[in-house]
């Protein structure tokens, strides 16, 4: 009951709000929101591990093999390249440039033996406490959307934090969820400690 | 505006309180008694009533009592229910120590506070008594000139009377 | 695993939140930085702890910045927090069990039983359990050494080749002395190797050696083999001084097979009849049904009168004299009749290493017709093929400086055998001596060369550890340093160089695909067998001489010249074995099943023998034997017989400094070693290789106090389950927390040697807390429980619990949530012996839970007593009042004291920080990830889904875990059984932890025996 | 009035004194410069809790393995000091909360003492709860308030808990009746005191006291009002203290008999410790006109007595564990009077049984040397007792297997000797900075022995 009121304010600990700079800007509005790539494409974790994850270079090159910049950017090159009638040549935008020399990869995206490959440090957004044991899977297989933790993800250019984390707000998510039930169906999410202490 | 007092000054107990007697008995206005130590049956010799801390102490220690019986009750079976050593949810009995130390601790704190508030003690004020002997060991009965017809020397001879050391009129300013 | 793996590896590291990537020149220093990130756990709670001065800390600044680094392109099989589990064979000794190895995020953390696996049947032992630490070892050689000095392997390669080469051009004795390898590819490229060269053999010998056994059957079988016994074909047991469920060749397979012929819940129940014959206390004694203490000269004439007894019932004329004590030829009487009844399903096993005494042996299975029924020498055992008399030929040869080159492997001889130090002097006389260790031991240091092997888990390999039943041990990481496996060094010096993996891949192909007929394609074949990790294949046949009785001489009687001075029996403990394990802090910390002393060994005398020196426990003692003398605390153990000392082997070794160190560090704290820097005292010198044997037993010891004191790390103080006579009024002096009956009485009664009513008193309060879902519950049975103790290994490694070091278990303040109670009952010198495994309750009515002020400790609503680390504040309230005192409190920070070894937490366990408490959970975070498996599948939890560590672990099948809501789980059925019974059940505290009466197999129909 | 005819026997106050003298004899003590021997007690004291200061830090920073604790034997020395602290503690309440009840008014001499001495002993004993954590940098979760855990409150059903209540608000209140008590002299001292900065403290402190009659007569009722309290208050206080271990399974805790035995004990001890202090400060602070022999007497009389509840309350324990024919109950008793700790058992039996019935004889009495003598061996007689009651129950419990022994280490000592380091120099201190005797109460007794030695001379 004095709870909500409590979080309303930061407390200590509390790392609501958190919105890091990342090593590639990647935006979530841009492929969750406009693309309407569903999360699980990218995170599959969620839904086989107790960690969603972070996609593998190689699931960007999936698409980003091909897509390699904004359509507008390709269309003027294309023109450019009718005016001055030659072959238009491969535009890459200076984001995905990063990622592709991540993989080492060279204009053609073909591997370069001489660039050295080197994995990308994104910058964990959300934090438990090594305590607190959390386990995507059962959210996921009970229908949680990924919405409900992780706030509107396909608004944000830049990932945040908008859930605070806490205790409280887990075990009252589960209470209300085992009041109301998830999309409709009815649920049962325990409160025992055991269920993230050990 | 101001009044004028009369302060007689004594040097024992049984004086003092003599002489309170028979002042209250002469219908003299006796504003107050300043003694070093409680001397008993002042008090109404002066006629004063008795104190109403006591019922403070009661109501609050009760409500102490009630309001942590409740919040016990509360906390281990309603707000969050948690099986400790599969004992039932409201475990009343468990509950009692600390309720019973809630209670007192609640009387006897807001008894004190109380206490200052009505006595007017607070840190930091400075003391309005006639000699600052009172608290080592003199006995000074203060009564009020309430009117013209108060005959100063009556009043004197009467203090006298019960071994007063002396008296004097006093202009005591009153806000 | 391709070049890509390793990076792939640490990469999987970090996306658990580890600080950077392992690349770069030093990639150890890498790894360090990965470690850290295990520490964090600690690390956080401790941080957490602060907690005004940390919330505070917090509030101004942001938690530390996490990075999170995924793969670049990820291997399909891989899922970051998700556990895989390849199969793969245990080599923590040569009974080659079959195991699975979890491995998490590509980090092998946790090694279970192949449930598939024929021999060892889903079990593994203690030191298997725990031999996993060695992988994360960072004393473990990370590159060959020349001289002693770092060395590369083209270095290496280069100064072997050419001395190889001059030898192999001007011959010279080349010897490749190693102990069993059962493994039929590396066997093969050894004598591959060996095979360029005019004169090159292989020596094998086993530092706990079988060679007798093997010696006595080329005599009456006319071929050196190790029969395979068949315990569970057994009715009647009859050991003479063979420990074959502690440490006796292949003790997790014959623990499982003893247990098979003693099942009380089949239809109809069978109950073999176990009697053990032998000089000291050891694991299998405490768990026979008749005992009997023997000196061990006495041994062999016992033997021998046996089979002379059974040859008279056989009509045979062979006749031994019967021992001098009466009673003990009694005993052998009436075992002969059983054995006779019982024909060819009895079974006679000797541990001795006189090989008239295992001809004896022989004879005695042979006139019982147990050969081909009970123990087969036609699909032998290959686990022991020492032979000791090749070893002294070696040895002597060595010595004369007629070797000119030696290579070494999977032995330590300078420290295994006796006359170490003459062996080391001959060694560094020798041209070339190549040592495979892992680590700078005793051997290595005289050896030019060092190639280290890589670890078991980092290799290719197979085992043949029984004719026809092949495993595979596949690697499951990268190795860790530069090391290079046994076949790829020889193969190399060969001039053929051929990764590991081809050369099995090859040999499997042309030795083995050949020996089985169900699959038609190799790589069909090969995969399954990966996959399986244990091919079933046709043995390789050879049919043995029929046999010889010639053979068999009736023992001469004991001298009783002999007789004055004490014999010195050398053993093995379960966790150090011969001493391979010394480096392991786990085995180190595990008590002993028997004397529950960790840390140390010690002089094993009788109580009597003790009073009569007037030597109590701790006290220094020397023992004086011709070659050389010994200096350890005494330990008084009852049921030992009165003329023994025994002394534990596998002390003493050098790598054990390590140790002086581990532990907490304050000001009162004592080192875990010895004064001379060790971890116990090394007793090989004692042995005796004589007459080609190696033998463990000296005559005419003479022993006398030093003066000295040093207390033992002893986990248990108190012995019996009866109250000194003085503490116990009315004469209440047992106490009924075992209970016990006979094979006999239970058959009257299933019920027998019940104690005090089993009643569910009422319930005082309103039921609040009816456990609808899921009540998990465990069943032990104390029948079966051979108190090994792989189960406590299990559950430390499991739940990430810490090594405190030989100071702290000496103030009572080990760690282990699941301890083995040991009691003995009877007379001190004749004991009978009860193991109670003894772990968190998860009492229903748990007192520890009603007194935690601040909720640390409640119960969930399917019965888990749950103990929440973050939350406890560390009253130690709790732990007061459990009955059981099964909780333990983190008196400091333990961390481990090998920073690398904290790659093997296990991520799913919080490590708990200085100042809570912790216990058993029952395995906890195992329920919750196979709830969560069976909610995505949309099924229920099965029984048997949920196994905990020590249930997984156990070879005897004690242990039963499950859901009583589940009516008709095990669990339930075992709460059900008659000889169920609940520890303290008077207090009404409801214990989910049910035990299952111990029987034994005895006449006596009163279930009740006096405990004195 | 009978009080008076029970005066008239003996003054309670010797030398027939003046209500002044009596004001200045008190203040002199305070108003003087310390003697030699305050100087060599405060330093010794001082030392002392500097010892225990450094032992507690260093336990807090390396871990509770620095006391001899262990799997079995969970609490030792920090419970059994706390126990006996609170324990010394309740003797303070009891002569100035129950007494002035029973208008006992030879308390007035020692009354103030005694407060002192229970706020200082509750200090000390509130250290223990607070350093026996594992985790004392989280002991505000031992308070419910609200959180962001869900709310995650307390368990009320721990004894702990009761406890933690009980120990801070017996501090509270006792706090209260004691500064109570002291507004009165802190006015004396203002009012006649030279130095300009005590004058300015004594002040504020005093909250401008002036003795008028109507401030008297509501102070009488705050007085009894507080002192009706802390009656109940420190009888339930104990009580909780023993539930700690009744409300337990562990044979030996497991009690009925433990709150009347426990509270019995307190007082036991309490007056012993009263008793040593009193016997030194008199001595040392020239008060024997106003803490005479028959102050002595009589506490020698109510040590007796409790001495005798404690000896009854160790044969009743020991009686009914023989005859529940509970082998574990019986077990624990056996094995407390011959077991491999008896030494503890039979140390308690002889301080707190034998040694008191001396003070039977009224020549040992009057003996002050002897009495100080028994009064410390009460004391560690007292200690004692709760040493056996915690370890010798809990080191050989139910199972056999898990029996083990205890021995303490270095840091428990010093940590042991360092809350008596706290204690005196509190008390030390407390005898230069405060009267120790409570001014106006003993003006009171004074004139009353002058007005009824005058009636009926």
């Amino acid at each position: 009951m004095l709870t909500p009121k409590l979080t309303a304010i930061r407390l200590p600990g509390i790392q609501r709000g958190y919105e890091p700079e990342q090593p590639i800007r990647f935006s979530h509005r841009l492929h969750a929101g406009e693309m309407q790539i569903s999360c699980q494409y990218c995170h599959s974790g969620a839904e086989r591990s107790r960690h969603a994850g972070i996609p593998a270079a190689s699931v960007c090159m999936n698409c980003h093999r091909f897509v390699t910049a904004p359509l507008g950017a390709v269309r003027a090159e294309d023109e450019l390249a009718a005016k001055e009638n030659r072959p238009p040549r491969r535009v890459i935008a200076p984001e995905l440039r990063k990622l592709y020399d991540a993989l080492g990869l060279d204009d053609d995206l073909r591997r370069d033996p001489a660039k050295p490959q080197r994995p990308i440090a994104w910058v964990k957004v959300h934090n438990l406490p090594d305590f607190a044991y959390f386990d995507h899977r059962p959210h996921v297989a009970a229908g949680v959307a990924c919405q409900t933790c992780h706030g509107p993800v396909e608004t944000m250019e830049r990932m945040r934090q908008v859930a605070d984390l806490t205790m409280g707000w887990c075990v009252n998510c589960h209470r209300d969820a085992n009041r109301t039930g998830i999309a409709g169906h009815p649920v049962y999410a325990s409160i025992d400690c055991a269920v993230c202490h050990y | 505006m101001s009044r004028r007092v009369m302060l007689g000054f004594f040097e024992r107990e049984e004086d003092v309180l003599a002489a309170t007697r028979a002042a209250r008995e002469a219908g003299l206005r006796i504003l107050d008694v300043y003694t070093p130590y409680p001397v008993h049956g002042l008090d109404r010799a002066m006629g004063l009533a008795p104190s109403r801390l006591a019922f403070v102490c009661l109501i609050l220690g009760l409500f102490g009592a009630v309001f942590k019986v409740w919040f016990e009750f509360w906390t281990t079976s309603v707000a969050w229910p948690i099986n400790v050593g599969g004992k039932p949810w409201n475990s009343l009995p468990a509950f009692v120590p600390v309720t019973f130390e809630v209670m007192v601790l609640f009387a006897g704190v807001s008894t004190f506070l109380a206490f200052l508030v009505v006595a007017g003690l607070r840190p930091g004020r400075a003391p309005v008594m006639p000699d600052p002997r009172v608290t080592d060991d003199r006995f000074v009965l203060m009564v009020e000139e309430t009117d013209s017809v108060f005959d100063a020397v009556r009043v004197e001879q009467l203090f006298a009377g019960f071994r007063a050391l002396h008296s004097e009129e006093r202009v005591e300013a009153r806000s | 695993m391709s070049a890509e793996g390793a990076n792939r590896y640490w990469r999987a590291l970090e996306e658990r939140g580890a600080a950077t990537a392992a690349e770069g020149p030093d990639e150890f220093a890498a790894r360090r930085e990965g470690i850290d990130l295990f520490l964090s756990r600690r690390g956080f709670l401790k941080a957490a702890g602060f907690g005004a001065a940390g919330a505070l800390l917090a509030s101004c600044a942001r938690a530390p910045v996490q990075e999170a680094i995924p793969f670049l392109s990820a291997p399909e099989e891989i899922v970051p927090g998700h556990a895989l589990y390849y199969a793969s064979t245990c080599a923590g000794c040569s009974a080659a069990c079959g195991m699975l190895v979890k491995s998490r995020d590509g980090r092998p953390i946790k090694l279970e039983g192949n449930a598939e696996h024929p021999l060892s049947r889903g079990a593994l032992c203690a030191a298997g359990q725990a031999s996993i630490l060695g992988l994360y070892d960072s004393h473990r050689l990370r590159s060959p050494l020349h001289r002693g000095q770092r060395a590369s392997w083209e270095e290496v390669d280069r100064a072997v080749g050419e001395r190889i080469a001059t030898i192999s051009k001007n011959g010279g004795a080349v010897r490749f002395l190693s102990s069993t390898i059962t493994g039929p590819t590396i066997r093969a490229e050894i004598d591959r190797f060996l095979g360029s060269f005019a004169d090159g053999r292989h020596v094998v010998y086993d530092p706990l050696s079988c060679s007798a056994i093997l010696d006595a059957h080329e005599r009456t079988h006319g071929a050196r083999v190790l029969p395979r016994y068949l315990f569970d074909r057994a009715e009647v047991i009859a050991s003479f001084d063979a420990d074959f469920l502690g440490t006796w060749i292949a003790p997790v397979e014959f623990a499982a097979a003893w247990r098979a012929g003693r099942d009380l819940e089949a239809k109809p129940p069978r109950f073999s009849y176990h009697v053990q014959i032998e000089p000291l206390l050891s694991v299998t004694g405490s768990k026979a049904d008749r005992r009997i203490r023997i000196a061990p000269r006495e041994l062999g004439p016992a033997l021998s009168h046996l089979a002379g007894l059974l040859a008279k019932k056989a009509g045979l004329t062979f006749s031994s004299p019967p021992p001098a004590d009466p009673e003990l030829s009694a005993a052998l009487a009436t075992l002969a009749d059983r054995l006779w009844q019982a024909r060819r399903r009895s079974l006679v096993v000797c541990g001795s290493q006189d090989v008239a005494t295992q001809v004896a042996c022989n004879f005695a299975n042979e006139i019982l017709q147990n050969y081909g029924n009970t123990l087969d020498v036609e699909r032998p055992s290959y686990q022991k093929q020492g032979n000791d008399r090749a070893l002294q030929e070696l040895l002597s040869e060595i010595s004369a400086g007629k070797v000119a080159a030696l290579f070494i492997a999977a032995a330590n001889p300078v420290s295994e055998l006796p006359g170490g130090e003459n062996i080391a002097a001959a060694l560094d006389k020798l041209p070339l001596v190549v040592s495979f260790a892992s680590h700078r031991d005793e051997t290595a240091d005289h050896a030019h060369f060092v190639c280290p092997d890589h670890h078991p888990l980092e290799s290719w390999s197979d085992a043949e550890p029984v004719a026809g039943i092949i495993s595979v041990t596949q690697p499951v990481i990268r190795p860790l340093g530069q090391t290079r496996s046994l076949v790829e060094t020889l193969s190399t010096w060969r001039g053929r160089p051929t990764p590991a993996y081809e050369i099995f891949q090859a040999s499997w192909r042309s030795r083995i695909f050949a020996r089985q007929s169900q699959e038609t394609s190799f790589q069909r074949f090969w995969d399954r067998a990966v996959h399986d990790g244990v091919a079933a294949v046709e043995p390789a046949r050879f049919s043995p001489r029929p046999f010889d009785v010639s053979a068999v001489k009736p023992a001469a009687p004991a001298k009783a010249g002999a007789a004055e001075g004490l014999s010195l029996v050398l053993y093995a403990k379960v966790a150090m074995l011969a001493g391979q394990h010394a480096e392991n802090p786990w085995l180190q910390e595990l008590p002993d099943p028997i004397s529950k002393v960790a840390w140390d060994n010690y002089a094993c005398l009788a109580p009597a023998t003790a009073a009569a020196l007037g030597v109590a426990e701790g006290d220094v003692v020397r023992l004086d034997f011709g070659a050389g003398s010994l200096e350890l605390p005494a330990y008084v153990q009852p049921g030992q017989h009165d003329g023994v000392v025994a002394v534990a082997l596998g002390y003493g070794r050098k790598g054990t400094a390590r140790f002086a160190g581990i532990g907490p560090r304050w000001l009162d704290a004592e080192p875990s070693v010895g004064r001379d820097g060790l971890v116990g005292v090394d007793a090989s010198g004692a042995l005796e290789l004589t007459d080609g044997v190696l033998r463990y037993v000296r005559e005419g010891v003479r022993i006398a106090k030093t003066g000295r004191t040093r207390p033992l790390a002893c986990t248990q103080t108190h012995h019996t389950i009866t109250v000194p006579d003085m503490f116990a009024a009315n004469g209440s002096v047992r106490r009924p927390v075992v209970q016990e009956t006979t094979y006999a009485a239970w058959q009257g009664n299933p019920a027998a040697g019940r104690e005090g009513e089993e009643a569910e008193s009422e319930d005082l309060w309103p039921d609040d807390h009816p456990y609808n879902g899921h009540r998990w519950a465990m069943a032990i049975d104390l029948t079966a429980c051979t108190g090994c103790s792989a189960c406590v290994v299990a559950c430390q490694v499991e739940n990430n619990i810490p090594v405190v070091g030989r100071d702290e278990v000496r103030r009572h303040r080990e760690m282990h949530w699941l301890r083995i109670d040991r009691y003995y009952s009877g007379s001190q010198a004749e004991v009978d012996v009860v193991y109670e495994p003894m772990l968190c309750q998860q009492c229903e009515n748990a007192p520890c839970e009603t007194v935690c002020p601040v909720l640390a400790t409640v119960h969930s609503e399917e019965g888990l007593n749950e103990q929440v680390y973050n939350r406890c504040v560390g009253t130690r309230y709790c732990a007061n009042n459990c009955p059981y005192k099964t909780r333990r409190f983190n008196w400091f920070n333990y961390p481990h004291q090998d920073p690398f070894a904290n790659l093997v937490l296990n991520p799913d366990v919080a490590v708990r920080s200085r100042g809570v408490m912790e216990k058993c959970s029952f395995c906890v975070q195992r329920i919750q990830q196979a709830k969560i498996e069976a909610k995505q599948a949309g099924q229920p939890v099965a029984d048997g889904a949920i196994q905990p560590a020590c249930q997984q672990t156990c070879p005897a099948g004690a242990i039963v875990f499950g859901d009583l809501n589940d009516r008709s789980s095990r669990v339930a059925a075992a709460v059900a059984n008659p000889r169920r019974f609940r520890v303290l059940e008077e207090m009404n505290v409801r214990p989910s932890v049910n035990y299952l009466r111990v029987v034994r197999n005895r006449d006596e129909t009163d279930g009740e025996k006096s405990h004195g | 009035m009978a009080e008076v005819a029970w005066l008239v026997r003996r003054p309670l106050i010797v030398g027939d004194k003046s209500v002044a003298q009596v004001t200045r004899d008190i203040c002199a003590a305070m108003e003087t410069r310390p003697s030699a021997l305050w100087w060599a007690g405060f330093l010794a004291a001082l030392s002392l809790l500097g010892l225990g200061v450094t032992a507690i830090s260093y336990e807090i920073s390396t871990g509770i393995g620095t006391w001899g604790e262990n799997r079995t034997v969970g609490w030792a020395f920090d419970i059994t000091n706390f126990v006996f602290w609170i324990g010394i503690g309740h003797a303070g309440t009891l002569i100035s909360a129950i007494l002035f009840l029973f208008r006992q008014r030879w308390r007035t001499s020692v009354n103030r003492a005694a407060e002192a001495m229970t706020i200082f002993a509750v200090m000390c004993a509130g250290i223990f709860p607070l350093i026996h954590m594992g985790r004392p940098w989280l002991a505000h979760w031992m308070f419910p308030y609200p959180n962001t855990r869900g709310s995650l409150w307390i368990n009320f059903r721990s004894p702990l808990v009761w406890d933690f209540f009980a120990i801070a608000t017996y501090l509270t209140i006792s706090l209260t009746f004691w500064y109570v008590g002291l507004l009165p002299d802190l006015a004396t001292i203002r009012d006649r005191t030279a130095s300009p900065w005590r004058r300015r403290i004594a002040g504020i402190l005093s909250l401008g006291w002036n003795g008028s009659t109507r401030t008297w007569q509501r102070y009488e009722v705050v007085y009894l009002l507080l002192a009706g309290l802390g009656t109940p208050l420190v009888v339930s206080v104990h009580t909780i203290v023993s539930w700690d271990f009744a409300t337990s399974l562990i044979p030996g805790w497991h009690a009925t008999i433990f709150p009347p035995y426990f509270v019995a004990g307190a007082i036991f001890s309490g007056m012993a410790m009263v008793l040593t202090l009193m016997i030194v400060a008199r001595k040392t602070m020239q008060l024997e006109d106003y803490i005479t022999p028959r102050h002595v007497d009589i506490m020698c009389k109510l040590i007796i007595a409790t001495g005798g509840i404690v000896g009854l309350s160790y044969a009743t324990e020991f009686f009914m564990a023989l005859y529940s024919s509970n082998p574990y109950e019986q077990f624990v008793f056996l094995n407390r009077a011959t077991g491999p700790l008896c030494w503890a058992y039979w140390t308690m039996v002889s301080c707190n049984v034998l040694v008191p019935q001396l003070l039977w004889f009224r020549r040992v009495r009057s003996n002050l040397v002897l009495v100080f003598v028994i009064s410390i061996f009460v004391n560690i007689g007292m200690w004692f007792e709760r040493f056996v009651i915690i370890v010798t129950s809990l080191h050989h419990d139910f199972l056999p297997s898990s029996w083990v022994s205890y021995r303490p280490t270095c840091i428990e000592v010093a940590t042991l000797l360092g809350t008596f380091g706290l204690f005196f120099t509190c008390f030390l201190l407390f005898v230069r900075l405060v009267p120790v005797i409570a001014i106006g109460e003993v003006k009171a007794v004074v004139s009353h022995d002058k007005l009824s030695g005058g009636t009926h001379a």
